[in-house]
C-alpha cells in the first residue's frame, strides 16, 4: 500500500539504525505510549536491533488493554440483557472481565457482534428498530472522533435504540501520570502519531519541559518509529528536551480543528481508572449532559456491577516498566494469552503477551 | 533471552466450560478441545484420531480416510463455494498423505427455510469439483434442523485414497535441515471469504485459491523425493500450520520474511483489519518439508504444476528452539509466529 | 494504538447528509466518512482509523521526509558504517 | 381396484422453494431432494451417490464406504446418546453392505456456548461404543458455529470396511419370493426420542435400541446363504425402507401384520400420539431379504445372536404390485403400508 | 392398551362381520361422519371386509382437513409476525393455505412449535412473557373443551399474551348439511363417539327422525366400528331409523355436564365454512364476548387475509360421497398428498389421500 | 376426529386450582388435566384427549359390550357360517 511501503525499506531502516548506534553512547530507556508502535517493533524485531542498553519499554497506549476491569464488566452486563445486540471492536472480544469475556457471553446467547466501524453498529441499530443497540466505544483521542460522530449522528437522526458505552483516554494525562511515578525509568516518548493526527502537538511541549523528557510524535512504518528513536535518543545525548513532530505527513500542528469541535460539543474530561494502573485525575472522556441519553450506563443501570481485578497481576507495573514480566509469579503459569490476568496479557502487543510468545526463544 | 525456569504448561480447557468461537478457529484452543477432550474420551478406539488425514490398512490396500466439517459463511464467495471447497478440502487433507484420492461423501446438515437453488448451486459446484479432481461423490446423507438452529448449509465431506507404498508423508518427520516450501502466495482464501463477510464487506479483487492439490503432490512424488511432511495451511493460515508441524516433530522452523509471498491484495485487505496474513486461511496451497539436496528438483517439479507455478522456498527446519516458528524480518530482527489461539478479530490497535 | 491507513478517495458523495467517500486502499476498498475533512477530492490520500478519515495525508511531507532519510542515510555512507 | 390410467408421477420438489422439516424425514420428500437436486447436481461424478453405502474398489481391496450426519434432539435420551447413535449408525450402514466394519471418522459441528462436559460425555459414548463394536476412530475434524446456528452438537461419521467376495447385498437383488426378516421388535429409539422431546415429554420405560449390527450380520452370512439385501429401519421407520427396496428392486411387499413385532410400550406411546409403529425410527434393526429356503437357516443364526434375539419373519417379497408394499390386516384386509412424506407428526384425529 | 387391545380382538371382529353379510340383503351406503373412525377403517381393512354393495362414505369429521382456507391463511399470517410463537397440534403443520404451510411459514423463521395439548401453549405463554403466543384451536365438540378451559385458566391466571385462533366445528349442523343436499346418497351414520362422550346424544334422535336415517354412536375400535356398522345395516333392513348408542363405556346419554358448561360459557354459536363444503349455518363455535380480549383474531388484524380456494378442487363433492376422487381431474396430477389442493387430500385418511395410497393396488 | 385413548389414573393433585392426574396408558405416563373429570380416583380408567379427560370409561358397560359381542358370535355359530 502506498505510504506504508514506502516507510518500510529495509535499506532506509538499516540506514537509520546505524545512525542510532553511531549516535548511542550510553544506556537509554525510551518508552513508545502506543500499543501500534508497539506491534511495528515486536512485528519487525526493531527492539533486537537497537544498541546495546537501549531499552523499549511499552506504554499504556493499546486502548484495548487498558479498558478498566469495572467498564468490562459493564459490556458484559449489558451484553447479556435479552434484546440487546451489542456491537464491539473485534479485539474487545477476548479480554476477560472479572469472570468471562464477550466470546463467553456471546457463546451463552448473548448477540455480540463485531463491527468494523462505529457507524456499522447505527445502521445495526436503525435496522432492528425493536432492539437496544449498545456500540462499546472504547480508544484513545484518535477514536473518539469516529464514536462522537456516530452519537451525533443517532441524535440527528433520531435513532434512540442505539447507545454507547464509552471509555475514552488520553494520552497527555497518561504520559503525566507515567513521570509523576516514583519508579519512572523513562528518559524519553515516542507519541502517538495518530492521535496527534487529531489532537495536533500542542499539548506535548509542556510535557517535555515539565518532566525534562523529549517527547518525538511519530507513525507506525518501520522508519517512522526508527527516526523517533533516533530524534530521540539524539535529544537525549545532547541534553535536549523538546517536543519534535516526526511525523508531519500525518499530523498537522492543529490536528484536526473540525474533529477536536466536535470532541468538545459530545465530550467532557473525567477521571478514569486505566487497567493495571488505577485511576488517573482527568484521563478520560464521557459523554456531555447533552448526549446523556445516549449514554448506556445511563440507559441500562448497571451501577450495581462490582470488578474485582486479579490480585496476583502485576500489570501496573509492567506498563510502567518497574518490572519484566517474568518477574509476575503469575506470568506463564495462571496468566497465559488464552487465560490472561491482566491487560498487558491480552493483546497481542501487550508487554506480558509479547515475553510469553519469546519464552522459547534460544536467547 | 528471557529466563524461563518453573515455566508450566497451562491447565488446557481450564476455566472455559463452554464451547466458545475460539475452539474452531483452527488454533491453539482447537487444538487443546481434540487433544484434552475428544482424543481422551474415545480411549482405546481413538489414539490416532488427532490426525487430519488417518492412513491406515484396509483389506491389503493402503488407504488415506479423512473428513472435514464445512461450515463457511458466507456460503458464496469470490472464487467459489462451499461446495468446491468442501471437495477441495477433503481432496487435499488426501493430498496431504501423499494418497491418490479416489472417493468422497457427502452429509449435508440443511436449515431449514434454505433455498433449493442455494443447494442446487452447491451441488453442481462439488460435481464439477470431483469431475476436474478425478473423484467420485459415491455416498451421502442428508437432514435437516429446524430455523434457527444451522445457517444455510453445513456440509461435511470425507474421503478415501490409496497411499503408494514408500510413501510416508507425515508431520513427525520434518528433520532438522529441511527445506520448507510453500506452493503459492498466502491468504487469499482468507480475505475473499472475510470481504463478504456480514458486517465487514469491502470490494477487493481478491479470490479464493480453492483447487484439488493431488496432481501436484504427484509431480512432487514423481520426481522421486523423499517428501517428509506435507500440509495445506488452511484455517489458522501458515501460522498454525507450520507450529502444529513443528511442535509434533519438536522441531524449530525460521522463515525468512521477505521469502513469504503475500499478494498485495491480502496484505492491503491484512493492515486494513489489522490482521496477520500469516493467520490467514488458504484452501489451494501447500507447504512442504523436503531434504535439502532434494527441495531445488521438488521446487522445479512444483513450479511446473499449474496449482504450483509460485511454489518457493520461505524457509528451513532447524534443530534450535523445538516447537517454535521464528521469522526473520526485513530489518534483520526476528519474531515469533506464534500459534493462533482462537479465531481471527479485526483489530483497531 | 489505533490501526489507521492511507487510502486514496476514489469518489465522494453524501449520504443522510454526511460526506462519505470510497476510498482505495491499494486495491481494498471501503466507504469512509469525510466529516472530519469534508473538503477531500478524489485523488487525494487520507489517513483512515475505522471508517472515518481523520486526517489528509500529506503527500509532498511525506516526499520531503523520505528524501531526508535518504540523504542522512548518503551521509551516513560518507563518515563511514557504524557497528 | 381404481383405474388410474392417464396417471403421472407428480413433479418432484415443485412448488418447494425452500428446505423444510420434512426434507430430512428420511420419506418420500427426502428421497426427492436427492434423486431430484443433489445427485443431478453431482453430474457425472455422483451417479452412485444415492447409495447409503457405496461398495467400491480401492488398491485391490472391495471396500464399503458410508457415511451419517447425526443431529438427534435431544443429545442424550433413554438408552444412548448422539454419541453411540453416531458410531452404531454408521457400523451398521457398513454392515447392511455385508461389510467389516473397520475405521470411523468423526467431524464435530459445536454450538457456541455447548457444554464442554457433553462434549465429553458424547466422545465417551463414542469411544465406548467404537470400542464395542471392534471399530477404531481414525480421523476427524471440530468447527464452531454461533449461538443460533447451531443445536449443542452435530456429528458426522463416515466409516470404511471391507467387504468379502461374494457378497452382493444390495436393494435390487430383492427378489420374487425372498422371506423379509426383521431383526428384533421396531419402534424403540424413536420411541425413546420422541419422550425427550421437547413438549411431548411423557415418562416410557422404552430405551433406544442402538446397537452396532455388524456382528449379527456376520452370523447370518457364516450360515453361508446369499442374502440379497439388508437394511436398518432408522428415519422413516420399517415402512421407509421397505418402499426403498420395493421401488428400486420394482418387486411388491406383502407384510402380515399380526407378525409385526411392535412392544407394548411403543404401541402405547404411538397410540397416544397417533404415530405409525411402521413409521417410527430403529437404530439396532436390521430387515433381511432372503431366498425362501434359506430363510430358516438364517433366522436361526439370527436367533443365536444377542442382537437378533427377537428375530422373525414378517413378510414376503412378490412380484406383484411393484414398488408397494402391503400388509395383510389381523381382520383379513390389507392395507398400504405407504412410504412417509416428511417427519412425524403427532396427531389429533 | 387395555380397552384398546380387547376391542381390537380378530376372532370376534370376524364374528361381526359374518352376522354384518348374514344380515344384509341389498346395497347400503353408509358414512362414518368422523375421520378417527375413516382411519380406523383403512387401518384394518375393513371396508374390504364389507358385503358387496355396502359402502362406507368418508365423512368430513377430521378437524384438519374441514378447518377452512380462510383460517388457516390467517394462521400462517399471524404466525409470520416477528415475536409470536404460533403453537399447534402437530397435524395442522402440513396443511396448506392459498400459498403455502405452517411448515414453509417456519422454514422462514417464524417460531412455530407443536405441542400435545392446548395447556402447553398457556405453559409457553406464561414462561415467554415478552411475546404473543397464539393457539391454533381448531376441532371438533371433543376438542373444544380443552380449548376453552385453557383459555378460562388465561383469564384467570391473567396470562395476557395468550390468545386462540379459534375454529372450531360441530357435528350436528354438518349432518343436516349432508342430508339436505340435493344428491345426497348418505342412508345411515356412524356418529363420532368422542363428540358424543363430552356432548351426550341428545341431539342425534331428531335428526334420525326428520331425515329417516338411522345413526349409531360409536367409537373407534375395529369391534367398535363393526358393531356400528352392523346396527345400522340391520336398522336399515328393518327399515328403522333410529339413535343408537353403541359405544356406552364412553358416551353417557347426558355427555360430559361440566364440560358443557364450560363450553357455554366460552363459546357461542356462529355460522362457519368448512374446508371443499362451504357455510353451513350454525355449524361452529366461536369465543363469546367475555373472551374476547383472548381471540387472536381480534388482538392480531388479520381481517385483510383473503383465501383463494382452489378451482380444480371437488373436494366438497367428495366429501359428500358424490364423485369418486379419481374422477376429479387434479387427483393425482396436480393434487398429491405432497402438494394436497383440497382438504381430502391433506390427511392420511382424507378420501382423496387414501384413494392415492390405494391407487396402485393391483385391484 | 378426535384421537382419544383410556388411561389409568395412577395419582391426582392440585396444580395452579387445578385438579390434574398422572394417567398411565399401558406403560407410558401423562399429565392429564382433571378438571372435567375432577372426582377421578386412582385406579379409574379415564378417556383422555389432548391432555384432558373428557370422560370416565365405565368399566362395567365395556364388560357387558364383550360379552355380548361374545354371545353374538356363540349364538352366530349355532344358526351356521356365512360367506
Ligand atoms: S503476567 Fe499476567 S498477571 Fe503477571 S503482570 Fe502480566 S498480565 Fe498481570
Ligand atoms: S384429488 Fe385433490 S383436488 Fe381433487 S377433490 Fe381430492 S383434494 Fe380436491
Ligand atoms: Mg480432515
Ligand atoms: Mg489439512
Ligand atoms: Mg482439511
Ligand atoms: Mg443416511
Ligand atoms: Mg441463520
Ligand atoms: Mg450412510
Ligand atoms: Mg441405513
Ligand atoms: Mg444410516
Ligand atoms: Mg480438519
Ligand atoms: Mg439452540
Amino acid at each position: 500500500m502506498k505510504y506504508l511501503d514506502e516507510f518500510s525499506d529495509p535499506d532506509l531502516a538499516r540506514s537509520l539504525l546505524r545512525q542510532i548506534h553511531a549516535a548511542t553512547t550510553r544506556p537509554w530507556a525510551l518508552m513508545e505510549v502506543c500499543g501500534g508502535q508497539t506491534h511495528s517493533i515486536i512485528r519487525h524485531g526493531i527492539d533486537q536491533l537497537l544498541p546495546d542498553g537501549v531499552e523499549m519499554i511499552h506504554g499504556p497506549g493499546c486502548p484495548v488493554c487498558v479498558t478498566p476491569l469495572s467498564v468490562i464488566d459493564k459490556a458484559l452486563a449489558i451484553a447479556a440483557r435479552p434484546g440487546v445486540i451489542f456491537c464491539s471492536f473485534g479485539d474487545m472480544l477476548r479480554v476477560p472481565g472479572s469472570g468471562r469475556d464477550l466470546f463467553e457471553v456471546r457463546s451463552a446467547g448473548a448477540d455480540v457482534r463485531v463491527v468494523y466501524s462505529p457507524l456499522d453498529a447505527l445502521g445495526i441499530a436503525r435496522d432492528n428498530p425493536d432492539r437496544q443497540v449498545v456500540f462499546f466505544g472504547i480508544g484513545f483521542e484518535t477514536t473518539a472522533p469516529a464514536n462522537a460522530l456516530t452519537v451525533h449522528q443517532a441524535r440527528r437522526l433520531g435513532i434512540r435504540n442505539f447507545s454507547l458505552l464509552v471509555s475514552h483516554v488520553l494520552v497527555p494525562p497518561a504520559i503525566s501520570a507515567i513521570m509523576e511515578s516514583p519508579r519512572c525509568r523513562v528518559q524519553g516518548f515516542l507519541a502517538a502519531g495518530h492521535v496527534c493526527s487529531v489532537m495536533g502537538t500542542s499539548e506535548y511541549p509542556s510535557l517535555s519541559e515539565k518532566y525534562g523528557v523529549p517527547i518525538v510524535v511519530t507513525g507506525f512504518e518501520p522508519l517512522d518509529v526508527l527516526e523517533g528513536i533516533r530524534q530521540a535518543i539524539t535529544q537525549l545525548e545532547q541534553g535536549r528536551h523538546e517536543t519534535r513532530n516526526a511525523y508531519p505527513r500525518a499530523v498537522p500542528e492543529t490536528g484536526n480543528p473540525v474533529a477536536r469541535q466536535m470532541l468538545a460539543d459530545v465530550f467532557e474530561v473525567t477521571d478514569r481508572a486505566w487497567r493495571g494502573i488505577g485511576t488517573i485525575p482527568g484521563s478520560g472522556w464521557r459523554l456531555t449532559d447533552r448526549y446523556r441519553e445516549f449514554d448506556a450506563e445511563h440507559r441500562f443501570d448497571v451501577s450495581g456491577v462490582r470488578a474485582a481485578e486479579s490480585a496476583l497481576c502485576r500489570s501496573g507495573e509492567v506498563l510502567q516498566g518497574l518490572i519484566k514480566p517474568h518477574e509476575c509469579a503469575a506470568f506463564g503459569r495462571v496468566c497465559t494469552p488464552r487465560q490472561p490476568l491482566g491487560a498487558t496479557m491480552v493483546s497481542s502487543e501487550g508487554a506480558c503477551a509479547a515475553y510469553y510468545a519469546y519464552r522459547r526463544v534460544a536467547g | 533471552m528471557i529466563d524461563f525456569e518453573g515455566w508450566t504448561c497451562p491447565a488446557p480447557l481450564r476455566d472455559t466450560p463452554h464451547v466458545v468461537a475460539g475452539h474452531g478457529g483452527g488454533g491453539a484452543m482447537s487444538a487443546d478441545l481434540v487433544r484434552h477432550l475428544i482424543v481422551p474420551g474415545y480411549g482405546d478406539a481413538g489414539g490416532t484420531a488427532e490426525r487430519d488425514c488417518a492412513v491406515v490398512e484396509a483389506g491389503g490396500a493402503r488407504l488415506a480416510f479423512t473428513t472435514d466439517a464445512y461450515v463457511v459463511q458466507p456460503m458464496f464467495f469470490p472464487g467459489g463455494s462451499i461446495g468446491d471447497l468442501a471437495v477441495n478440502g477433503t481432496v487435499n487433507d488426501l493430498a496431504m498423505a501423499g494418497a491418490t484420492p479416489l472417493f468422497l461423501s457427502a452429509a449435508f446438515i440443511l436449515e431449514e427455510g434454505t433455498p433449493l437453488a442455494d443447494l442446487g448451486r452447491i451441488t453442481a459446484a462439488m460435481g464439477a469439483a470431483a469431475t476436474a479432481a478425478g473423484v467420485r461423490l459415491v455416498t451421502g446423507d442428508t437432514k435437516v434442523v429446524g430455523h434457527g438452529s444451522g445457517d444455510g448449509v453445513y456440509l461435511t465431506t470425507s474421503g478415501v485414497g490409496v497411499v503408494a507404498d514408500g510413501v510416508e508423508i507425515e508431520p513427525r518427520r520434518a528433520a532438522a535441515g529441511d527445506a520448507v516450501l510453500i506452493s503459492g502466495d498466502l491468504g487469499r482464501h482468507g480475505v475473499a471469504v472475510l470481504s463478504r463477510r456480514e458486517g465487514l464487506e469491502f470490494a477487493t479483487t481478491v479470490a479464493s485459491d480453492t483447487a484439488p492439490l493431488h496432481g501436484l503432490v504427484a509431480a512432487m512424488l514423481a520426481t522421486g523425493a523423499d517428501l517428509h511432511v506435507l500440509r495445506d495451511p488452511t484455517r489458522g493460515g501458515l501460522a498454525a500450520a507450520l507450529n502444529e508441524i513443528a511442535a509434533t516433530a519438536r522441531v524449530g522452523v525460521e522463515l525468512t520474511e521477505r521469502d513469504l509471498p503475500v499478494p498485495d491484495g491480502v496484505a492491503d485487505a491484512c493492515h486494513l483489519l489489522g490482521l496477520d496474513p500469516l493467520q490467514v486461511a488458504n484452501e489451494g496451497r501447500l507447504v512442504a518439508f523436503v531434504r535439502p539436496d532434494q527441495a531445488d528438483d521438488v521446487l522445479a517439479a512444483m513450479r511446473a504444476h499449474p496449482y504450483g507455478t509460485g511454489a518457493r522456498r520461505i524457509g528451513t527446519c532447524v534443530a534450535g528452539h523445538p516447537g517454535m516458528v521464528v521469522a526473520r524480518t526485513a530489518l534483520g530482527g526476528t519474531r515469533v509466529i506464534s500459534m493462533p489461539i482462537g479465531e481471527q478479530l479485526p483489530r483497531i490497535c | 494504538m489505533c490501526l489507521a491507513v492511507p487510502g486514496r478517495v476514489v469518489r465522494v458523495t453524501v449520504v443522510d447528509g454526511t460526506p462519505m467517500a470510497e476510498v482505495d486502499f491499494g486495491g481494498v476498498r471501503k466507504d469512509v466518512c469525510l466529516h472530519y475533512v469534508p473538503d477531500a477530492a478524489p485523488g487525494e490520500y487520507l489517513i483512515v482509523h475505522v471508517g472515518f478519515a481523520i486526517q489528509r495525508l500529506d503527500e509532498e511531507s511525506a516526499r520531503r521526509t523520505l528524501d531526508e532519510f535518504t540523504r542522512l542515510g548518503l551521509l551516513e555512507e560518507e563518515f563511514g558504517e557504524v557497528p
